[in-house]
């Protein structure tokens, strides 16, 4: 078991896949300190949301994920 | 009666709505609105992502609210997802009432937050490669009729 | 693209909306009318009569103020004619064109001048027997919104 | 060879048939004489109007049909 993160959009491009599993617990800073480089700069910006198993968060830095939880990392919307 | 989807395959409008009609006998009139993807500059592919627990989520919603705001027998949402080529339909939106200028407004308000409010991310291939697209001003300022 | 027609067996919007889109690869956005034979209180049959020298001339006139009104790349204007059942297809406009926005408005201008300025004549038969059909003040209302 | 005249929605069953042919020349009060009975009278109120030939007459008691020609008689329209 860990926290997946699912990575949409061009997030996936930074992080060079779609998806990837940290060790949980996870809180804010964990996430950053998972994602190092110009990903972790991204995710930091105003403009990125997160959702925790489908529900976005109103406050990123709110964030606690435990093992099994399934973290988005969502930019902003093309629509469709 | 809601019908919302998202597609991993092919689009087909034309049996989509008379599948749609047929289970709507009793509306007196049913608008659509096929989208494809334009054949604009050198695009010469698209790519859709979507993240099913909130993409559906929040077409299911959009389909609620305008079943809430105007008289409705029906609405369909379907939406495309995967890659794509210029010309291909990409999302199909039809509402069924009883009157007409319900299920004109009921359709345009949908298209409106699909196009700039839904949970999806596109890119396009151009000649240089793949870029990650934004909705336009237009699709913003269109939103904003519904507020 | 004008296809303006005057049906005088079943109209199928499923293959004429896959026939009109196939037309149009270029259009970003096709809105479609389907409008049916409203299943309202004691309506048996309807009738609708039409001649053919003004009701065909009229309805290519309409086509051609919406080519000019909005940008379009094809615009669709078929109606039935003659004996209907509640339930059946009666008329079926469809706008196809680069923004989805132009392809909405002419829709439903279309829509509008049919439903009340169109040369048909219909007639709905009830229990008591036929009775002929004028407009509603709706109609009116909706064809004013437009001038 | 006859002035061919075209009866639409009500009329028609005022006029107990769909077409009728009346002999040319004819103006607004040969069709008249041509219409006794509620047809005629029907025919001059204000909502009904003629085409000749497909064209609608601006002013229909300004009629003129030659043999060959055909008078529709146009009561108001239902729409679609």
């Amino acid at each position: 078991m860990a926290v997946k993160l699912v990575f949409l959009g061009k997030l996936a491009d930074l992080a060079g896949a779609p998806e990837k599993d940290v060790p949980g617990p996870l809180d804010w800073h964990g996430l950053l300190a998972a994602l190092p480089g110009p990903l972790g700069e991204a995710i930091n910006g105003e403009r990125i949301k997160l959702a925790v198993n489908g529900a976005v968060l109103p406050d990123k830095t709110a964030l606690a994920a435990e093992d099994g939880d399934e973290i988005a990392l969502l930019p902003p919307v093309s629509g469709g | 009666m809601k019908d919302v989807r998202i597609l991993h395959g092919e689009l087909a409008p034309g049996p989509a709505m008379t599948a749609f009609s047929a289970a709507h006998p009793e509306s007196g009139g049913i608008v659509s609105f096929l989208g494809k993807v334009r054949p604009d500059g050198d695009v010469e592919a698209l790519e859709l992502k979507h993240y099913a627990p909130l993409t559906l989520k929040g077409m299911e919603e959009l389909a609620d609210e305008a079943l809430t705001r105007w008289p409705l027998d029906g609405i369909l949402l379907h939406h495309r997802t995967g890659a794509m080529k210029p010309g291909d339909p990409i999302v199909l939106v039809a509402a069924a009432a009883r009157h007409r200028r319900d299920a004109f407004e009921a359709a345009d308000f949908a298209m409106d937050h699909l196009k700039s409010d839904a949970w999806f991310w596109k890119r396009e291939k151009r000649a240089d490669g793949w870029h990650w697209i934004e909705p336009r001003a237009q699709d913003h300022s269109d939103l904003a009729r519904w507020t």
